[in-house]
């Protein structure tokens, strides 16, 4: 086995993709939004219970890959009673982790969630699976800053 | 059958691909099976472009010089190359395009100025590849038409069956693919285009996947149209070719304005050059459609069908077997005739991991909905892993793929030590 | 000026193409003056071609595996090459085409489906190429649209000043060349560009002849819409660019449909991608853009606009001086700027005798009506030879082209024997 | 001076380029053409004379090169007068000479007529110009043969 790909699909992300949490979707959600990826078919549905200025609740469903299953479960599990003013701290930090020139260093995110986004820094190495796991994160952005009925789109991004 | 001649033949071929002879970064050796994408290039067909580049390049059509007459005459050689290659009635029955995709463009604007009428009804098939759905929607879109996709057996075939079920007094035309790139299934072609026949409707055949691995003479299987690409058939990018029985190519109005398909050009009005000038406007391809030429004629006299058709069958029974073997996998399509792409899944994993993971081995397979997504919904997978070969497999690289795939199971169904859930 | 260093630098720069040390099939040098209908190659390009074909070749955006991925990554860097070449915004903007013809094809489609109205009006200009008539003549015939082109001065330049009565409440585009490919005269493109933004009309520039000899940056000429083909940029047959300006990809509907143009397929509806990808149907001339950037790296860091610019103006003036010494040789188009192109005829010789004669010495020139029929109308001839220079020609092509222009004054003229008239 | 250009540019060619007979229009034709090539201009306008089974009379117009014109020249001047059995053979005799794999002997063709038509002998050597010597007989085949509107057109051919 490569250690290469030990290291992407470490533990946690095995184990997120395995038993997913907050997998399903909320009966009322204030905010939902449609991710599909079209050059590999992953998608992603989010429903959320937004309240004043944090999200309350959170679900997704769809049909994805490990990465993006994963993906979408630790995001859904860090994000969960969270104000938005941290959730976008957060979108933008997994954005730099995998995309950036330089990685980010995560100092001014809290230890605790740390881990959970770093198990995804291999995925840099993947150009292909990039997509893969942006896909939760550009999700959920787009539930809570668009307004529109087309899905997002990978392709868009 | 005694594979050794084949097998022998089959390595000698494969040198002549420079390519294949590379290590994939893993340091493994590189194990090519993505051929339905598109296929790997033989050393003649990259020196030839090079040397038509490096001694003959001008542009063609409109030269007196010598460079222009030399790539003139290469370039309209290389069409009749590809007259006899499908058994064309003359030189004039084939277009340069860019690929499958732009040749049915092509023909589909064509019948939507010239042919179709509001309400007319087209019949498909629901293995077709994207490039034979889209530019009839584009068409629908402006006429209105009525696309009718045939059902498939649950072998993954075109079932022909429904054939009367579908016909209707508005059918048009039957455009339909030859092989599937999803499934590897042969579809019934002679059925059918005896069935158009005898209803006098037109057929378009989409052989991108067939004509990589059988021989198709048009006189024999009497399609209206025929659409291929030349990077699927050992040669460049960027060149593929409409073959358009006469006397549509008189029918069909031009496809895109330019240079050299006009006879006269005034402000007020504009005359039209004959079939196939008319359908191909501006510089074409020169390059690309001289080396498909090249592309052809070493699959026809150095590889030949023959050996294609046989060695390929050899590798397509292995290759079930082996595939058969692994737990959890699923073979979508089993039906024979086919050609050697195997569409499948294996139960927990999703095929984008497979992808990548059968990659840290050296294995390139394609991963997705590969241009298939209305196959794909028929199927219910949003995916699938796909296997596709050339003549320059070889087994020992089967065997190495039922290897990698045994591993990924055993990866991606491991144990995990308990994590907590939150 | 003192010349020396120029041309140094053009005869070190010529040694990097291949084809121009080849002899002429006479025994003479080879002389190639038919750049304007296509470039040479030079080593770097050719050899590029190959490195991608043996050792990087697989179909793109579709594969998780290495070599998908890396041809992936090179197409959408050529994408990104192009777009910091022309100063566009984002590769967003860039689409990959065959070449000028089909850019212009590919906009005035799109403009079809979603913009023009019945009876709007295209500003264009006498000296237009085919590729920039005929696709607008295309969709006039289904709409209709009218065409108006703009007249020329004496000195054979578009004549701007007419434009204000062109004008109408009608007129929707102006479609125009920077640079004749038959006269060599630049347009005014800055005034008229100015003008098209005052009226809130979008303008399409032809860049084919221009680019090849001139820097253009698309934030300081803000057009909506260019074109131009890979093959007259030094680079191969199959591809070129149309930069599409922010948001007309947005909304402009596709132009052709298939593969990788779409985000999701059903038989019911299908969703296009955005922009580039929208545009781009099909497996599409992977090598050949990859290979394109190379071409442009060539063009601006090896050889560089400045020595161009330089080099070229010399050139011109030489040449013009030369062609001028030519007892009986008409040169149309006088005006500068320009761009190093020019037709001339002389009395009592036909163009196509001349371009005959001509090669018997070596030298490759283009004669006919360079799909210029409309300014040949206008010249008032037939036909005319054309001269047309590339960084690569020398001061002594120029010289010998002289002499074997006096001596086909002298064979055509030459006194002939009284033969009895029948 | 390259001798092969001298084979092209054959005095009878010359002299006939530079003093075409038969040029003009007649004024009330029984038959008539045009013949087209786009790729170099060549245009070639016919009007014919044809009485029974015999062309009487023919003149040609039109902007050309000196091998189109030579041959125009060349052409009416042979079949003015001649039955329209022979005008055939001609005309394929022509053809052949400048596009058969082996050109023919023209045993069958009148001597009067071989050096004429000989004279043409070395355009198949430019195969460029092949189309430019042929115009004036696809022409005049189109004239007698087909009765359409649209010009012929080498392209055609
Ligand atoms: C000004 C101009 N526009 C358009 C074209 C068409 O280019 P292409 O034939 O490469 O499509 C050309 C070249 O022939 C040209 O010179
Ligand atoms: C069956 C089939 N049709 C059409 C196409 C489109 O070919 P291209 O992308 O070369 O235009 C393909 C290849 O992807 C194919 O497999």
């Amino acid at each position: 086995m490569s250690s290469e790909l030990e290291s992407l699909y470490q533990e946690i992300i095995l184990e997120h993709s395995r038993y997913p949490r907050n997998y399903g979707r909320l009966p009322q959600p204030t905010h939902h939004a449609e991710g599909y990826n079209p050059l590999c078919g992953d998608q992603v549905h989010l429903t959320l219970q937004v309240d004043g200025e944090a999200i309350r609740d959170i679900r997704f469903e769809g049909q994805s890959c490990a990465i993006c299953k994963a993906s979408a479960s630790v995001m859904t599990s860090l994000v969960k009673g969270l104000p938005l003013s941290e959730v976008e701290q957060l979108y933008e930090a997994f954005h730099a982790l995998l995309t950036a020139e330089e990685p980010p260093t995560f100092s001014h995110i809290a230890p605790k969630y740390q881990d959970y986004l770093l198990a995804f820094g291999a995925v840099r190495n993947y150009p292909m699976r990039v997509k893969c796991a942006t896909l939760p994160w550009h999700t959920l952005h787009a539930a809570l800053h668009e307004s529109h009925h087309e899905p997002v789109s990978t392709e868009n991004l | 059958m005694n594979p050794t001649p084949l097998l022998e033949k089959a390595r000698q071929l494969r040198a002549d691909f420079p390519i294949l002879s590379q290590a994939h970064p893993s340091g493994r050796p590189l194990i090519y099976f993505d051929n339905a994408a598109t296929a790997q290039k033989p050393r003649v067909v990259i020196e030839r472009l090079s040397a038509f580049l490096a001694t003959q390049n001008a542009n063609i059509h409109r030269g007196v010089h010598w460079l222009s007459q030399e790539a003139t005459h290469l370039y309209e050689k290389a069409r009749e190359t590809v007259q006899h290659f499908l058994g064309a009635a003359s030189p004039e029955e084939i277009i340069f395009v860019r690929g499958a995709t732009e040749g049915i463009n092509l023909i589909a604007q064509g019948l939507r100025r010239a042919y179709f009428q509001p309400g007319d009804e087209i019949i498909l098939s629901t293995l077709e590849h994207h490039a034979n759905i889209v530019p009839w929607q584009l068409v629908a879109e402006e006429l209105p038409l009525r696309l009718k996709p045939l059902p498939l057996t649950s072998a993954g075939a075109v079932d022909v069956s429904a054939l009367p079920d579908f016909l209707s007094p508005r059918t048009r035309l039957i455009a339909i693919t030859h092989t599937s790139n999803g499934l590897g299934t042969r579809t019934p072609i002679e059925e059918i285009v005896a069935f158009a026949k005898a209803h006098d409707i037109p057929v378009l055949l989409d052989a991108c996947q067939s004509i990589v691995h059988e021989a198709i003479d048009v006189q024999k299987l009497p399609v209206d149209f025929l659409v291929f690409s030349g990077h699927k058939l050992y040669g460049p990018t960027g060149v593929g070719v409409v073959y358009m029985r006469h006397p549509w190519g008189r029918k069909l109005p031009p496809y895109q304005g330019g240079g050299d398909m006009i006879v006269r050009v005034t402000w007020e009005k504009t005359r039209y050059a004959p079939p196939p000038a008319k359908f191909e406007a501006g510089t074409p391809a020169i390059a690309e459609a001289i080396v498909l030429a090249t592309a052809i004629h070493y699959i026809t006299d150095t590889v030949g069908y023959d050996f294609i058709q046989a060695y390929e069958a050899y590798l397509t029974d292995l290759a079930e077997a082996l595939l058969r073997d692994v737990p959890g996998l699923t073979l979508y399509g089993t039906a024979r005739p086919r050609g050697p792409i195997w569409s499948f899944n294996i139960e927990g994993i999703h095929p984008h991991d497979l992808g990548t993971f059968l990659d840290s081995w050296g294995i390139a397979v394609r991963v997705g909905h590969h241009c298939n997504q209305p196959l794909m919904d028929a199927l219910g997978v949003p995916a699938t892993a796909r296997l596709s070969l050339a003549f320059y497999n070889l087994p020992e690289e089967l065997q190495t793929l039922q290897e990698a795939l045994l591993a990924a199971v055993e990866f991606f169904h491991k144990p995990l030590p308990s994590l907590r859930h939150e």
